[in-house]
């Protein structure tokens, strides 16, 4: 199972990746639902400055173009964003 | 009853024309953001709008669609820009019609409010020491609860 | 920051381009009134509107301004028709420039409702039965209300 | 003493004049100070159209082009107008 992750704004600027597959398939065969949370978790192991950037107060998720919060299941083929919140208009 | 997500600046002239159409409902409103020369407390040269392009389609044509239904609108447009903009140049342009100016008033004032704090839109102003993210405003997320505690018919 | 009470209709795309000027605002608001087709039981088929053309001017002239101390405008204008309107023309267009969109709005919100209660026009629908006039909305009055009584900042 | 007085809408078509000067020479010399209400009352005599238009509960005076009460005092050479509530915009 894989996803698509993508990031935005100050937080793509500061992992550098805008866009990148996630593969969980280790993950996937130990547990029977994974959340936007094990997502975080899993994407915090990346460095001391993913962990920061995902575990900002106001980040943003967004599973499939609508935001939610970090209980929502993650199925194979989905678009998971995060991003701090929304300043347009 | 459709949005744009577009680079070009915004002809409001045209916009306007299109939303009316020949034969008009009684009531008209419409607003304009502009790119402003200052921040709270810097002079800004340039701002930079980084969007989500499917997201933000998806959040306009719903938030027009909501403000459509809730205020009993015949038509609604929804125009935002991304990328480069410079000074006084168009970010954004919403238009709503309806058959009293209090719903055509309303929901502009829905759809921005609404707009400001859902769709993934970031600007990024450039000003005389260097570029800077714009932090969202406490005072934004106050008027988008407006529309859900009834303050506001 | 002007009136215009004219018999020509009204130029929607000059109006607006004169409001912003070269260098806008932030936030421009603006709504526009037209000709019904119908009223509540009946067809129209043309609106006349009879004016008090020195105390019109005045009460616009007032309004404005007072929407300019409270909102804090850069520039508003108020346009109002008279004489005789056919179905589908502009009546009146207001339009607001200001540092936030809420405060453009609501200066538009405003101007309209204000006007609607205190400047000196009467229509005159003129439909299948004849001419009559229009009859005052108990709604006109208490959307009027809403400012002084705090309802609405 | 005179005044002008303007009628519109309504108030102009059931009675058949838009403007006119009202001579108040007669009442200027009886009583110390005229206001709108003096004035309504001399013009109810002019017959039952005239009592019934400006006696009906809407009714609104402006006295140099503010809306007044009818205990406005009127001066020499006031414009006092008369009509139904207003239905612009």
């Amino acid at each position: 199972m894989s996803i698509t992750i993508k990031l935005f704004s100050a937080l793509r600027e500061a992992l550098g990746e805008s866009e990148f597959e996630l593969d969980l398939s280790d993950v996937s065969e130990a547990s029977a639902q994974i959340d936007v949370a094990a997502i975080k978790a899993l994407l915090s192991q990346r460095g001391a400055e993913w962990k920061e950037a995902l575990n900002q107060p106001n980040l943003v998720h967004a599973l499939n173009h609508n935001v939610v919060f970090t209980d929502a299941a993650v199925s194979e083929g989905d678009e998971l964003a995060f991003f701090p919140p929304m300043t347009g208009g | 009853m459709s949005v744009s997500l577009q680079s070009e600046a915004i002809d409001v002239a045209a916009e306007y024309a299109q939303l009316v159409g020949d034969s008009p409902g009684a009531a008209v409103a419409t607003f304009t953001g502009y790119v402003r020369n200052h921040s709270d407390a810097h002079a800004v040269t340039e701002l930079e709008l980084e969007h989500y392009p499917e997201m933000a389609r998806k959040v306009l044509e719903n938030l027009g669609q909501s403000a459509a239904e809730r205020f009993g609108l015949s038509n609604w447009r929804i125009v935002h820009r991304f990328g480069r903009l410079a000074v006084s140049e168009t970010i954004v342009w919403v238009g709503a019609v309806a058959d009293h100016r209090g719903e055509a008033i309303s929901a502009c004032d829905l759809m921005m409010d609404t707009l400001k704090t859902d769709a993934p839109f970031w600007k990024r102003e450039q000003g005389p020491a260097g570029g800077q993210w714009v932090a969202n405003r406490d005072s934004d997320t106050e008027r988008r609860a407006r529309w859900q505690s009834g303050d506001v018919q």
